[in-house]
C-alpha cells in the first residue's frame, strides 16, 4: 500500500476526461437534474485532481480540499434540489429552455 | 419751475398704471377722466415748464438716478430741455391731450375702454421719454416703448386676426430699423465712448471731419432706425395696415407723434449728421421717394384712414427732405404743423366713421357737408392745410421746406422741383377726398352726431390748422438748437409756383372728381393705366415684393426646420447604440446551455491564449 | 503491478459509467450510474494513498449526496413522459457542438499536461495528518465550510418549503 | 460654515416635506415654501454681506479675498477637500435660485396631485445640487454636485411629466451624463497633469488656476469643459435635449430648468473655462461667439416654428442663451455684466413664461397653440401678465432683458462688430415668435363657450413678483452690476494677466480692435 507505482500524469488525464465528461452534460443536457449531475461531475473531477497533488507530495493539503469541495457539492445540491422543486412547480417539467425569461 | 420736469411724463405714467392695476374696474366716467385728465395736467406743466425754459433760455439739464454703471458705459435716466425738446413736448402732451379728450366720446361703447386709456397714456409717457431723452438709450427706451404701445394699440381689438396681423406687422416691420439704430448706438458708443447726445455731439465733432466714412455709417444705421420709425422707404410698408386700430390712435401715434420720431432723432442728432454729407443726401432722397410714392398711391386708395395714411408717409417724407437739405428748423415746424392739420384730419375722419357705422370707403359715402357740417369744416381745413393752401399752417412749413431745398447746390432744383410734384399730388388727393365725402349725393345717412367732446378737439385743432403758421411759434426755442440757416432770398418766380401749385392741383380735383369737366375715366381704364393703377394702389407693391422676398422664405425655413434637424445627427448616434444592442441581446438567449457553451468557448480561448503566452 | 491495474480498472469504470450516467434518459438510472462512478473513484482515491478521502467519498458522496438526488427525483415523480422527451433531446444537432468544444478543450488539457514533469504519488496520507492538518492550519476553512452548508441549508429549507406547504394543500 | 448650512437646509428640507406627506399631502409644498424663505433669509442674516465688502475686488486664486470661504479635508491622498466659497457672482447666482426656487414651489401649487412630498424632496435636493455647483470650488466637488442637480431633475420629468415623459427624461438625462463625462475627464487630466507640474495633487480651483498646461492638450481639456457647460447652457448644436425635457417637464420642473439649470452652464463658463484657460478660451472664441449668434438665430426660428406652447418659451431660452455664451466670450467687463444680467433676467421672464404655459395646460389640458385663441376674453389678466413677459423676453427697453442684451452686444461690438450685427437681427426675429405667441394663444376670435378660471390672487402675487424684478432690473440695475462688478473685474484682470504672460496671443486679442480696422477704413 505504497502506491508510488501510479504516474501522477494518468491520475490528472483521468481527472480531466470525467471533468469533460460533466462539461459535456452540462452543454448537452435540458433537464435541470442531469445538470445538477453534470456540476456533480465536474465536482468530483477536480476533487480528484486536488488529491492526486496532495498525494504526489504526500501532503494532506489536497484533502482538506477535497473536504471544501465536498462541503460546497452538498450545500450546491441542497439549494439546487430546492430549485428543482421550484422549477418543476412552476413550469411542470424540469427543461431549463423553458426557464428563459432573462433572455434579452 | 424746470424741476417739474420730471412730472411731466410721470402723468400719464401713474394715470397708466392705475388703470392697468384697477383691472378695468372703474366706471368708465372716472376712467376717462383719469386718461384725459393725466394728459392735461402733463400739458399744464408743459407750459409751466416751457414759460420758465423761455425765461431763461438755457437748456436744462436733470439726472434722476444713475440707470447702468459699468466701466466709462454709464447712460442715466436723465432729461434734456431745449427748444426741440419743448416743441416736441408742447406737441406731445398738447395734441395728445386733445385727442384722449375725442377718445373719451369715441371709445365710450367699447368694453375694454380702460385698457385702451392705460395703452394710450403709456403711449404719452413712453413718446415723452423719447423726446425728453438726454441720452440716446433713454431715447431708445423711449423708442421701443412707443413701438409697444403702438403694437398694443393697432391690435387693440384683437379679436379679429387681421388686426393682429398689422399689429404684428408694425411691431416688426419697426424692429428692424429699431435694430438697425441699436448698432448706430453701438458704434457711436465704441467709437465716442458716450451716449449722452450732447457730449456726443462734442466728441463727434472733435473727432471725426467731414467727409469720414464712419459718421456716414453711424447717421446711415441712425437714419435706418428713423426710416422704420416713420415708415419711410423701404420700411413704410407698415404704417397703411396699423390704421386697423381705433382711430384716435392713428390721430396720434400714426400722425401726429410717433411717426415723427424719426424726425426727432435725426433732428436731435444733427450734428452727426452735419458731418456726413453723403447721409444728408440718403435722408432726403428717401424722404423726396417716399413722399413721391405715399402720394401717388394716396391717389387710388378708397379706404379714408388708408389715404391719410399714405398722406402721413408723404408728408413724414417731406420732412426729410427738409432735415436732408439741412432745413432743420423747417422740418419741425413741418412736423407741428402736420401734427395739428393731419390729427385734425384724422379725428374728422373718425368723428366721420363714428357717425357712418364704422364705414370706411369713400365711394361709399358722399355729400356729407350737410349732414355733418361740424365735421365738414374741420375736415375742409384739414385738407386745406395738408394742400398748402396760401395762409394756412401748412403753407408756411411746406413753402419753408421747397425754398431751402432749391437753396441747396447741386442738387437743390431737382429735390425741388420733386417736392412740387408732390405738393400738386398732395393737393389733388387731399381734395379728392374732400370732395368725394363730402360733396355729391348722400349715399349714407350718419345715424349720431359728434358731441362736445369730439367737437371741441376738432375746433381747437381747426385753429391750430389754421393759424398755426403765422405765429411760427414753435420756430422760437428752436434757433438755440440748430445752426441758423443763411439769409436766403428766392426769386418771386420761385415763390410764386410754390403757391400756385396747390391751387392748381385743387383745380384738378375739383375737375375731375366734382365738376366732371376732365375725364380721366379712359386713361385709367387703358391696359398700361390698369396696371399703374394696381401697382399704386398696393403701395407700389412693397408688400408683395417682401412677402416673397422675407416671410415666404422665412415661414419656409421655419418650417423645414421646425421638427429640429439637429437631433437626426444624434438620432444617427442612437440607431448605431440600438444596432449594437439588437446585436448582442440577441446572445442572451435565456438558455442555460447556451450561456455554457460560451463559457466552454471562453476557458478554450483563455488556456490556448495562456498557453501562447507561456510559451 | 497490482495497485496499477486495478488503477485502470477503476479508472475506466468510472468513466464508462459517467458517460453512461450523463447519457440516460431515465434520471434514476442515470444516478446509479453516477454512484457507480463515485465508488470507482473512491477506489482510485484509496489507490493513490488517499484512504481518509476515499472513505469520505464513499460515505458522503456517494452515500449522502446521492440519496439526497434519489430522495427528490422520487419525489417528483417524472414517469415515463419525462423519459420520451428526455430523448428526443439527444439529437446530434444538440450534441454536435459541444462534442466539438469538448474535444478541443481536451486536447489543450493533454497538451498541458504533457508538459509536466513526469512524476508519481507520494505515498499514504494518513487521515491522522489530513486531521491535524484540517483543525491546524486550515480551521478557518471549516468555520467558513460551516457557514457555507449553513447556508446551504437555510436556502435548501426556503426554496423547498413552498413546495412542500403546497402539496400539502393539494 | 454658512454655505453648508445653506445646503444641508435645503437637503434635510427635503426630507422632512417627503416625510411630511403622511400627515397631509398638502403639507409638503408649505414646507416646501418656508424651507426656501428660511434658507433664503438664513443666508441674509448670517452672511452678514455689506457693500463694502461686496464692492472690494477679489483676487480669485486666493480664497481669503472670497465674501465666504470654507474649506475641510476631504480625501487628503488626492487633494480632494470639501470647499465652498460665496463671492458676488455666486451670491447672486444663489438668491436667484432660491428666489425661483420659491416661485416653482408656487408654480406646482396645484399642479402636482400626485406623490405631492416626493415632487417637494426632488425640487428642494435639486435646489441644493445647484446651489452646491454654484458654491463649491474644488473640481471634484465641483462635480459631485453637478451629478446631484441632475438626479432629481431627472426624476421630476420621468415621474410627473407630460405624455412623452420617459423619452424627454432620457435625453435629458444622457445629454447632461455625457457631457459631465467628458468634463470628468478634463478635471482628472487637469488634475494629474497638474500632479506632474508641481508635484501634488489638488482638485482645488486656487490651486488649478494657474495649472501650466499649454498647448493642444489644454485646447483639449478645454474644450471637455465647455462643452459639459455649452449642453447645459445649451448652446447649439447640442441644445436637443433642452426643448424635450422644457416641454415634458411639469411647470415646477420647466421653471426651475430654465430659471436656474441652464445658469449653471453658464456659471461654468465664466467660473472655469476662460480663467482656467484663459489663452485656449480666446483662441476658441470666435467659434464659440459663431455658436451664439447661430445659436440666437437658430433658436428664434424654430420657435417660430413650433406649435406647442412650451417648446416655443423653450426654444426662446436657446435663443436667450445665445446671448450669454456671447458676453462671456466676448470677455470685458461691459459684456460678462450683460450676460450675468441675462442669467438674472432671464431667469424671471422664462419663468413667468413657463408658468403661464403651466397654467394654459392645467386649464385647457392642451399645449397646442392651434388649439387656442381668444383666451384674452377668457382670461383677461393671464393675458395681460403674458403680454408683459412676452414684451420682456423680445427684450423691451425698460426690462431686465433689455439691459442684458444692450451691453452683451454692446461689449460684443467692441470685439466683434459683425457678430454683434448679426446677434442684433435676433432682436428682430425674437419679436416675430413672440408676437406670434401671443397673437395664437390670447388673441384672435374667442372661444365664448369656454369657461376658464382667470388667475387668482396666489398667481398674481407670484407674478407680481417677477414684473416688480423686471422692471427692478431694467430701470435700475445698478445693485445687481455693483455686485458683480468685483468678481469680472478681478476675473478679467486674472485672465488678462495670464493672457499676456502667455506668449502666443494672436494678435487680434491683445487689444480689442478698433472699428475702423473692421470696416476698413484708413485713420
Amino acid at each position: 500500500m505504497d502506491g508510488v507505482s501510479i504516474p501522477l500524469d494518468h491520475v490528472l488525464l483521468l481527472s480531466a476526461l470525467l471533468f469533460i465528461c460533466g462539461l459535456l452534460g452540462l452543454m448537452m443536457r435540458r433537464n435541470i437534474i442531469f445538470i445538477l449531475v453534470s456540476l456533480e461531475v465536474m465536482l468530483n473531477a477536480s476533487a480528484v485532481a486536488f488529491v492526486a497533488a496532495g498525494a504526489r507530495w504526500g501532503q494532506a493539503d489536497g484533502q482538506i480540499v477535497f473536504m471544501m469541495i465536498l462541503a460546497v457539492a452538498a450545500a450546491e445540491v441542497a439549494v439546487g434540489l430546492g430549485l428543482v422543486l421550484q422549477i418543476q412547480r412552476r413550469f411542470k417539467n424540469l427543461d431549463m429552455d423553458d426557464a428563459n425569461r432573462m433572455r434579452g | 419751475m424746470l424741476k417739474l420736469l420730471p412730472l411731466i411724463p410721470l402723468f400719464p405714467l401713474v394715470s397708466s398704471i392705475l388703470l392697468m392695476v384697477t383691472l378695468g374696474k372703474m366706471p368708465k366716467r372716472i376712467v376717462a377722466i383719469l386718461g384725459a385728465g393725466s394728459v392735461g395736467l402733463a400739458a399744464v406743466t408743459t407750459l409751466l415748464v416751457g414759460l420758465a425754459f423761455m425765461e431763461s433760455g438755457q437748456p436744462h439739464h436733470q439726472i434722476l438716478w444713475t440707470w447702468i454703471h459699468v466701466g466709462n458705459f454709464s447712460p442715466d435716466i436723465a432729461f434734456y430741455l431745449d427748444g426741440l425738446t419743448l416743441v416736441m413736448m408742447s406737441v406731445i402732451t398738447g395734441v395728445g391731450f386733445l385727442i384722449h379728450l375725442f377718445s373719451a366720446e369715441f371709445m365710450e361703447d367699447d368694453a375694454s375702454f380702460s385698457r385702451y386709456f392705460a395703452y394710450l397714456n403709456m403711449f404719452v409717457f413712453a413718446m415723452l421719454i423719447l423726446v425728453m431723452a438726454d441720452n440716446l438709450l433713454l431715447l431708445y427706451l423711449g423708442w421701443e416703448g412707443v413701438g409697444a404701445c403702438s403694437y398694443l394699440l393697432i391690435g387693440f381689438w384683437y379679436q379679429d386676426p387681421t388686426n393682429g396681423a398689422a399689429a404684428r406687422k408694425a411691431f416688426v416691420v419697426t424692429r428692424i430699423g429699431d435694430a438697425a439704430l441699436a448698432v448706430g448706438l453701438f458704434l457711436l458708443f465704441t467709437e465716442l465712448g458716450t451716449l449722452d447726445i450732447q457730449p456726443l455731439a462734442e466728441a463727434a465733432k472733435s473727432q471725426w471731419q467731414v467727409g469720414d466714412t464712419l459718421p456716414v455709417i453711424a447717421c446711415l444705421l441712425l437714419l435706418g432706425g428713423a426710416v422704420g420709425k416713420s415708415a419711410q422707404l423701404p420700411l413704410h410698408t407698415w404704417l397703411p395696415d396699423a390704421m386697423a386700430g381705433p382711430t384716435p390712435v392713428s390721430a396720434l401715434i400714426h400722425a401726429a407723434t410717433m411717426v415723427t420720431a424719426g424726425v426727432y432723432l435725426i433732428a436731435r442728432t444733427h450734428e452727426l449728421f452735419l458731418l456726413a454729407p453723403p447721409a444728408m443726401l440718403a435722408v432726403a432722397l428717401v424722404g423726396l421717394i417716399t413722399s413721391l410714392m405715399a402720394a401717388f398711391t394716396a391717389l387710388n386708395q378708397h379706404d379714408i384712414k388708408r389715404i391719410l395714411a399714405y398722406s402721413t408717409i408723404s408728408q413724414i417724407g417731406y420732412m426729410f427732405l427738409a432735415l436732408g437739405v439741412g432745413a432743420w428748423a423747417a422740418g419741425i415746424f413741418h412736423l407741428v404743423t402736420h401734427a395739428f392739420f393731419k390729427a385734425l384730419l384724422f379725428l374728422a375722419a373718425g368723428a366721420v366713421i363714428h357717425c357712418l357705422h364704422h364705414e370706411h370707403n369713400i365711394f361709399k359715402m358722399g355729400g356729407l357737408r350737410t349732414r355733418l357740417p361740424v365735421v365738414f369744416w374741420s375736415f375742409l381745413i384739414g385738407s386745406a392745410a395738408l394742400a398748402a393752401l396760401p395762409l394756412t399752417s401748412g403753407f408756411f412749413s411746406k413753402d419753408m421746406i421747397l425754398l431751402q431745398a432749391y437753396e441747396l447746390p447741386k442738387f437743390g432744383p431737382w429735390l425741388w422741383a420733386g417736392g412740387l410734384l408732390g405738393a400738386l399730388l398732395t393737393a389733388i388727393y387731399s381734395f379728392r377726398l374732400v370732395f368725394v365725402v363730402f360733396f355729391g349725393e348722400t349715399k349714407m345717412e350718419p345715424d349720431k352726431q359728434p358731441g362736445t367732446r369730439m367737437a371741441v378737439p376738432l375746433s381747437l385743432l381747426c385753429v391750430l390748422s389754421l393759424v398755426g403758421g403765422f405765429f411760427a411759434l414753435p420756430l422760437v426755442p428752436l434757433e438755440s438748437v440748430f445752426p441758423v440757416a443763411g439769409e436766403h432770398h428766392p426769386s418771386h418766380l420761385i415763390e410764386g409756383i410754390s403757391i400756385a401749385i396747390p391751387l392748381i392741383g385743387l383745380a384738378i380735383a375739383y375737375f375731375v372728381y366734382l365738376g366732371g369737366q376732365l375725364k380721366v375715366d379712359g386713361l385709367v381704364n387703358s391696359s398700361g393705366g390698369q396696371v399703374l393703377k394696381k401697382f399704386w394702389f398696393s403701395g407700389w407693391a412693397m408688400d408683395w415684393l417682401y412677402d416673397k422676398l422675407w416671410v415666404r422664405p422665412y415661414k419656409f425655413l421655419a418650417y423645414i426646420l421646425r421638427r429640429e434637424c439637429m437631433d437626426d445627427i444624434y438620432n444617427v448616434i442612437v440607431k448605431f447604440c440600438q444596432f449594437l444592442f439588437m446585436a448582442l441581446s440577441r446572445t442572451q438567449t435565456g438558455r442555460l446551455r447556451w450561456y455554457a457553451t460560451s463559457m466552454v468557448f471562453g476557458l478554450i480561448l483563455v488556456i490556448a491564449l495562456l498557453q501562447g503566452v507561456i510559451q | 503491478m497490482l495497485e496499477l491495474i486495478l488503477f485502470y480498472m477503476a479508472s475506466t469504470i468510472a468513466l464508462v459509467s459517467t458517460i453512461l450516467a450523463l447519457t440516460r434518459a431515465n434520471a434514476t438510472h442515470a444516478l446509479i450510474y453516477l454512484i457507480l462512478s463515485l465508488l470507482a473513484v473512491a477506489v482510485v482515491f484509496y489507490l493513490i494513498g488517499a484512504p481518509f478521502a476515499a472513505a469520505l467519498e464513499v460515505v458522503i458522496y456517494a452515500g449522502a449526496i446521492m440519496v439526497l438526488f434519489i430522495f427528490v427525483i422520487m419525489m417528483l415523480n417524472l414517469g415515463e413522459k419525462g423519459d420520451r422527451r428526455e430523448k428526443q433531446l439527444l439529437k446530434p444537432q444538440v450534441w454536435i457542438v459541444p462534442v466539438i468544444f469538448a474535444l478541443l478543450l481536451l486536447v489543450e488539457l493533454v497538451l498541458v499536461l504533457s508538459k509536466s514533469v513526469p512524476a508519481t504519488t507520494q505515498g499514504l496520507v494518513t487521515s491522522k495528518q489530513v486531521g491535524l492538518t484540517l483543525f491546524g492550519p486550515y480551521v478557518l476553512a471549516v468555520e467558513i465550510a460551516s457557514m457555507l452548508l449553513l447556508a446551504g441549508l437555510v436556502g435548501a429549507y426556503h426554496l423547498g418549503r413552498r413546495y412542500l406547504e403546497e402539496g400539502r394543500e393539494e | 460654515m454658512i454655505l453648508v448650512n445653506l445646503i444641508l437646509i435645503l437637503l434635510v428640507g427635503g426630507v422632512i416635506a417627503w416625510v411630511a406627506e403622511r400627515q397631509h399631502p398638502g403639507l409638503p409644498r408649505w414646507i416646501a415654501l418656508l424651507v426656501i424663505l428660511f434658507d433664503l433669509s438664513y443666508l441674509v442674516a448670517a452672511a452678514d454681506l455689506s457693500w463694502d465688502k461686496i464692492s472690494v475686488v477679489p483676487n480669485p486664486s486666493e480664497a481669503a479675498t472670497w465674501l465666504i470661504h470654507y474649506k475641510v479635508e476631504w480625501i487628503p491622498r488626492f487633494g480632494i477637500s470639501f470647499e465652498l466659497a460665496m463671492d458676488g457672482l455666486s451670491l447672486l447666482m444663489v438668491i436667484l435660485t432660491l428666489v425661483l426656487g420659491a416661485i416653482s414651489v408656487s408654480a406646482s401649487w396645484t399642479d402636482i396631485k400626485q406623490r405631492t412630498g416626493f415632487f417637494e424632496a426632488n425640487l428642494l435636493w435639486t435646489l441644493a445640487g445647484v446651489l452646491g455647483v454654484f458654491l463649491a470650488l474644488d473640481l471634484f466637488l465641483f462635480f459631485l454636485f453637478w451629478e446631484v442637480m441632475l438626479v432629481p431633475m431627472y426624476l421630476i420629468i420621468a415621474i410627473w411629466g407630460h405624455e412623452g415623459k420617459g423619452y424627454a427624461s432620457m435625453k435629458f438625462f444622457i445629454f447632461t451624463q455625457v457631457s459631465g463625462l467628458m468634463m470628468l475627464f478634463a478635471i482628472l487630466a487637469l488634475v494629474v497633469l497638474n500632479q506632474h507640474n508641481t508635484g501634488e495633487y489638488s482638485f482645488s480651483y486656487f490651486d488649478l488656476l494657474g495649472h501650466g498646461v499649454t498647448g493642444d492638450m489644454a485646447y483639449v481639456l478645454m474644450l471637455g469643459f465647455f462643452i459639459a457647460f455649452l449642453v447645459k447652457l445649451p448652446g447649439f448644436p447640442v441644445h436637443t435635449w433642452l426643448p424635450d425635457a422644457h416641454t415634458q417637464a411639469p411647470t415646477a420642473g420647466s421653471v426651475i430648468l430654465a430659471g436656474i439649470l441652464l445658469k449653471t452652464g453658464a456659471y461654468g463658463l465664466i467660473r472655469f473655462v476662460v480663467p482656467l484657460f484663459p489663452h485656449e478660451a480666446m483662441v476658441f472664441s470666435p467659434i464659440a461667439l459663431a455658436l451664439g449668434a447661430i445659436g440666437i438665430i437658430y433658436g428664434a426660428i424654430l420657435a417660430f416654428g413650433q406649435d406647442d406652447f412650451k417648446r416655443l418659451i423653450a426654444y426662446s431660452s436657446v435663443s436667450h442663451m445665445g446671448f450669454v455664451l456671447l458676453g462671456v466670450f466676448a470677455w470685458n467687463s461691459l459684456a460678462l455684466q450683460g450676460a450675468v444680467m441675462q442669467m438674472v433676467a432671464h431667469g424671471l421672464s422664462t419663468a413667468a413664461l413657463f408658468m403661464i404655459a403651466g397654467s394654459l395646460q392645467e386649464r385647457l389640458h392642451t399645449r397646442d397653440m392651434s388649439k387656442m385663441g381668444g383666451l384674452w376674453q377668457n382670461m383677461p389678466r393671464m393675458g395681460a401678465m403674458a403680454m408683459f413677459f412676452m414684451l420682456a423676453s423680445v427684450g423691451l427697453p425698460g426690462l431686465g432683458n433689455f439691459v442684458a442684451e444692450f451691453m452683451v452686444l454692446l461689449g460684443l461690438f467692441k470685439v466683434a462688430p459683425w457678430m454683434a450685427v448679426i446677434a442684433a437681427s435676433g432682436l428682430i426675429v425674437a419679436a416675430v415668435y413672440s408676437l406670434m405667441m401671443i397673437q395664437r394663444a390670447f388673441q384672435g376670435k374667442p372661444n365664448e363657450g369656454l369657461q376658464l378660471a382667470d388667475y387668482g390672487g396666489r398667481e398674481l402675487l407670484t407674478m407680481a413678483v417677477m414684473i416688480v424684478g423686471l422692471v427692478w432690473l431694467g430701470l435700475y440695475p445698478q445693485p445687481v452690476l455693483d455686485i458683480a462688478q468685483p468678481v469680472l473685474d478681478s476675473l478679467t484682470n486674472l485672465v488678462d494677466g495670464l493672457a499676456v504672460a502667455s506668449p502666443t496671443i494672436p494678435p487680434e486679442f491683445a487689444d480689442s480692435p478698433s472699428v475702423n480696422q473692421i470696416v476698413g477704413v484708413p485713420q
